[in-house]
């Protein structure tokens, strides 16, 4: 069976149901030779903004049980630099390669909907899409508050979607009540997807130092262990909206890749994965196949929601 | 840049809490340069751990060497590996010391840094190499018959005195510098080990106006450049080690 | 050095630092054998309710990395059977044993109140604080909605409050977006301390019959896993209120508690690691005695938030 | 009920998907009784994991006997472990069978249901015994070598006639029944396999107001009575098959 493998994301076609997740996967390039681009329906770049920034202070990471914990702080070259450097770069040792998703970042909405309209006026080929990050746990201007109001979370969606045409994509964050009425804010405003889920809040003390083993005190969770709580997201914001789901966080096995499309995602991002074993997107593309095959799906969109019940 | 599914072909407990790696991968090993770096997947591990990096220390006919220090969890359970094992190994990544030298190569060492500099001496020429190594006592000094037989003049510093001079590695290499420039004769510095280390050698280079190349580490998690975890700061503001280095110029380091 | 090991935890007076958690212990009794009451300062009674409660249909839990995904769904005997069975029970066999505290859920504000003035009204020797939980993932009618709106949770402590003077622990929901609002609302209305975290909403999917595991679909996420953002919701919560915590979620080895005090618990429960290792609660406690001792402090109470800077 | 470190005596496999595995944990096995069970960490798994739960098939001197089949992660990671490694083993656990018997001992069993019924005929004596034991085909049979060392009376039925009558257990079971029954015999069920054997004995046992012992596998965190996690519905509500079990009398059980 020749299984269709191509997804729509709000209008953001990609030619398989995988992504890479933003700040896990530098600006596209980094990772040439080690993954296997070909089946990759998108990549995300790191967070850009207006200017350069320079993130958080070393130390940046610690590894704990089931993944990492990160403050790197979002450090980016700001989108002049962006655009004349990574996306050049991107397009000319991927011509062809898969579409780029630009995850963006700010202080305030303006600064927002200006990145979104610079990317859109750059008019790069490889810019497919916009991932707006509204729930980035490293940034104390940043993005934070934005995630945890529904009412200015409201006003930056449609700020940004006044500034676009590209798909937008919104990044909620994980640490809510209930996601509903987030997504549901963000399909009232204009926005094409969302994504799910950010790192979830968390903190490593070191107790011989008894200092925070971050710089910035306290980061954000990825890897294997998040994966439940993510499903959980994606399941409850699938069922609460009609925007298609990009989905993240813990997937290391082509079956936590089929859990996240069963719970309702339209396509699926790997991150912390890589980190351990760039060869996973090869193996969690080629066990999604197989797992459609075995399971008579002609095409990875149709496992969409596909729960029994 | 390859992600290679190498084989274990000797592992050895060397003393002084360090292991001597030896792995197949032909790909890595026909690739990389002296002051590179591979990331290693620590097998026993669980699927989620983060790769470990560690420095080339030889690379010929295919094969990978390794010299590494058992500090904490990773390198605990990589020291479980047998011969036959599979790993996989990432590499070759970084960018390594430049392989041309005018004048005399002086190569200052402590711990585990000598690794590159193993490396480099065998690629610079053994004739244009000294080697400076420091440690707290003689069990700490790794590989000495390797650059003996390279045929690399080695000068040695132990803090108990208990091989070479007493002291710090600071004092022959002063010696050397003091005599080199009484010669007229010129010389780059190359260190990789501790950070104390490398500043005293930085802190040289640019007193003498001499290049100074610097291996530093950093806690990585890609170990390729894509995640900005490894920041180096630099006078072009925060670098990151796995890519714009491990290996700074001197001239280019923030401390 | 001789090492003062009591803490107070809001009233409750441990002789240890530390207790089980809610759910994972039974009524106390169940594990007698096999772990070391000696190093216990409390136990926590499962969730106790005026009326028998079934609880959910099975499957009931779920094994996932880094932990396991529950819904039990607080099945119990109702307040009656508990304080004539369980009660008895527990100071039949542990007389002079660790204090209980009773973990207690209901519909509604006055269930909560009912139940806790009949637990101060028992005069049982053994109960010694109560526990309010507003925040169990697996019933719907339940404390759910109490743990996320700190206008209901207000009413929820104040009422519960007025119905009994035992110490009064407020279990509050880890996915907030800032704890500070619910543990200042718990300490206006005159709790006498926060417990932190329950479970984080998780799910797990059986790709094979593409069915959620769980008969409740969802549940809540525990274990190693959930530690780092324990960490977390613990220090921003020391940071912003009085109320000492008893802080729980994934403590598996002495360093995980060392580092729940150090980023301001006043005491630390054990919870999975019990499941999988009953003798982890003598390992932990002899680990936090030697760290003590090993950093010159004389009672493990001055551990509570003691980070250098 | 103790935590016990024990010590792996023994460990093969003994075809057909299956491994017996020897302990000697000399305090569960003087506690056990048949029909108990242990809930073993498996040493390979990580710290986080649940432990597993298997029936003691056999205690004697110190010497705790399990057999079990590789169904998943547990299993197969348990199914590494050598001799001389430890394994902590939590039990007694749960409530076994009952310890008299009025009349013939009717035993049936399936898989691995089997081995608490060996340790249930060591106790109860092989003379009140008959086993039926049922498999898709003869490898699937387990102990019989075992059972027949005692003296216990074996009927076999495979789904594929390779060893004894071809089709279900359940037809040599009737006939004996149909026997005891025409002789005046009084006799008890006591069965542990796949839910579906349970209640074909559950359902005779009722059917005929005999005595029926049902030992029910649920999945289960603790083990030992304290999450609530392992529930069999019963006409007293919902129990919990890790102490309230995970024998039942038929009489109780909800299906
Ligand atoms: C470019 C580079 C080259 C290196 N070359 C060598 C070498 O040739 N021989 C050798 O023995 N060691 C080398 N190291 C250090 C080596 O990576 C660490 O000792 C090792 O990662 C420790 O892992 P662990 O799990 O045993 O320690 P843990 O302390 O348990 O590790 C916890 C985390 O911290 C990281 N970490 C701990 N120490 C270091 C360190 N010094 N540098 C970077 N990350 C660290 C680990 O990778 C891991 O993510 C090098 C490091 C870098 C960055
Ligand atoms: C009281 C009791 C006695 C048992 N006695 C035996 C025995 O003597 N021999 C034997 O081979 N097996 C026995 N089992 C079943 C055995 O516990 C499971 O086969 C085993 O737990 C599977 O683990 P796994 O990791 O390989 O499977 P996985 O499917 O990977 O396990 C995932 C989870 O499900 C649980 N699980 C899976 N299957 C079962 C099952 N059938 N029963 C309970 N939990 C399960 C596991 O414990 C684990 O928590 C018994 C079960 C119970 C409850
Ligand atoms: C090192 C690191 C950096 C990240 N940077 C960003 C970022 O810049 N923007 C963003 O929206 N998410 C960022 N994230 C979150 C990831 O995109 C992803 O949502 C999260 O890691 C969960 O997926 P995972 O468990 O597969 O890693 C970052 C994650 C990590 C680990
Ligand atoms: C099986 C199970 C049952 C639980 N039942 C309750 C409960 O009845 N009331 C409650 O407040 N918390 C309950 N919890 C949550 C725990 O008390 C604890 O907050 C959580 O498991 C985190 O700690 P841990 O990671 O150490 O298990 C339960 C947890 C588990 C695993
Ligand atoms: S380790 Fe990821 S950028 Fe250097
Ligand atoms: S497994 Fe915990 S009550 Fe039975």
């Amino acid at each position: 069976m020749v299984i269709d493998t191509r997804v729509n994301l709000g209008g953001l076609e990609m030619s398989t149901p995988l992504a890479t997740a933003s700040g896990t996967f530098g600006y596209g390039t980094e990772y040439a030779g080690a993954v296997d681009y070909s089946c990759l329906g998108a990549i995300t770049a790191k967070g850009v903004r207006l200017d350069p920034w320079p993130g958080n202070a070393m130390p940046r990471h610690v590894e704990v049980p089931g993944g990492l914990v990160n403050a790197i702080g979002l450090q980016g070259p700001g989108i002049d630099a962006f655009l004349a450097h990574h996306v050049d770069e991107y397009e000319r040792l991927f011509p062809g390669g898969p579409k780029m998703i630009v995850n963006i970042w700010g202080g305030t909405v303006e600064e927002y909907a200006e990145v979104a309209s610079r990317l859109e006026a750059a008019g790069r080929k490889s810019i497919a899409a916009i991932e707006c990050n509204v729930s980035c746990p490293n940034v104390k201007a940043g993005g934070h508050t934005f995630g945890h109001d529904t009412a200015v979370l409201g006003r930056l969606v449609a700020g940004v979607r006044a500034a676009t045409r590209l798909p937008l994509i919104v990044k909620l964050a994980p640490n809510v009540g209930s996601i509903a009425p987030f997504a549901q804010t963000c399909a009232d405003n204009g926005a094409d997807a969302i994504s799910l889920i950010n790192t979830i809040p968390a903190m490593a003390i070191d107790i011989e130092k008894r200092v925070p083993v971050l710089a910035n005190k306290t980061g954000g969770l990825s890897g294997r262990g998040i994966h439940p709580a993510a499903v959980k997201l994606v399941y409850d914001a699938h069922r609460a909206v009609k925007l298609p789901v990009l989905a993240m966080g813990g997937v290391y096995e082509a079956r936590d890749a089929v859990e996240f499309m069963l719970a309702g995602a339209s396509a699926v991002a790997l991150g912390s994965a890589i980190f351990s074993d760039p060869g996973v997107v090869r193996k969690v593309y080629d066990g999604m196949l197989e797992y459609c095959s075995r399971h008579g799906f002609s095409a990875v969109s149709d496992l969409t929601g596909a729960l029994a019940d | 840049m390859f992600d290679e599914t190498s084989t274990i072909l000797a592992h050895e407990d060397i003393g002084g809490g360090y292991r001597h790696l030896v792995l197949r991968s032909p790909q890595v090993a026909s690739a990389v340069a002296p002051g590179q770096f591979v990331h290693i997947k620590v097998p026993s591990l669980e699927q989620s751990a983060l790769r470990r990096p560690f420095s080339v220390f030889n690379a010929e006919d295919g094969v990978v060497e390794v010299l590494y220090k058992t500090v904490g969890r990773g390198t605990a359970a990589l020291g479980k590996s047998q011969v036959d094992d599979k790993v996989q190994v990432l590499g070759p990544l970084g960018r390594g010391f430049p392989l041309a030298c005018r004048g005399k190569a002086l190569l200052v060492g402590g711990g585990y840094g000598v690794a590159p500099l193993y490396f480099l001496a065998r690629t610079l020429g053994a004739e244009k190499c000294i080697l400076f190594v420091g440690g707290r006592t003689a069990g700490d000094l790794l590989a000495l018959d390797r650059f003996a037989a390279l045929g690399v003049d080695v000068r040695i510093a132990t803090n108990d005195g208990s091989r070479g001079v007493q002291g710090f590695v600071t004092a022959p290499l002063d010696e050397e510098v003091n005599r080199l420039r009484a010669a007229g004769e010129e010389f780059e510095f190359f260190t990789c080990g501790p950070d104390g280390l490398l500043k005293a050698v930085a802190d040289r280079a640019l007193a003498l106006g001499a290049p100074g190349w610097i291996s530093a580490d950093r806690h990585m998690i890609c170990g390729v450049g894509a995640c900005y975890a490894c920041i180096q700061k630099t006078v072009r503001g925060n670098a990151r080690c796995c890519i714009d280095g491990p290996v700074f110029s001197a001239k280019e380091l923030v401390w």
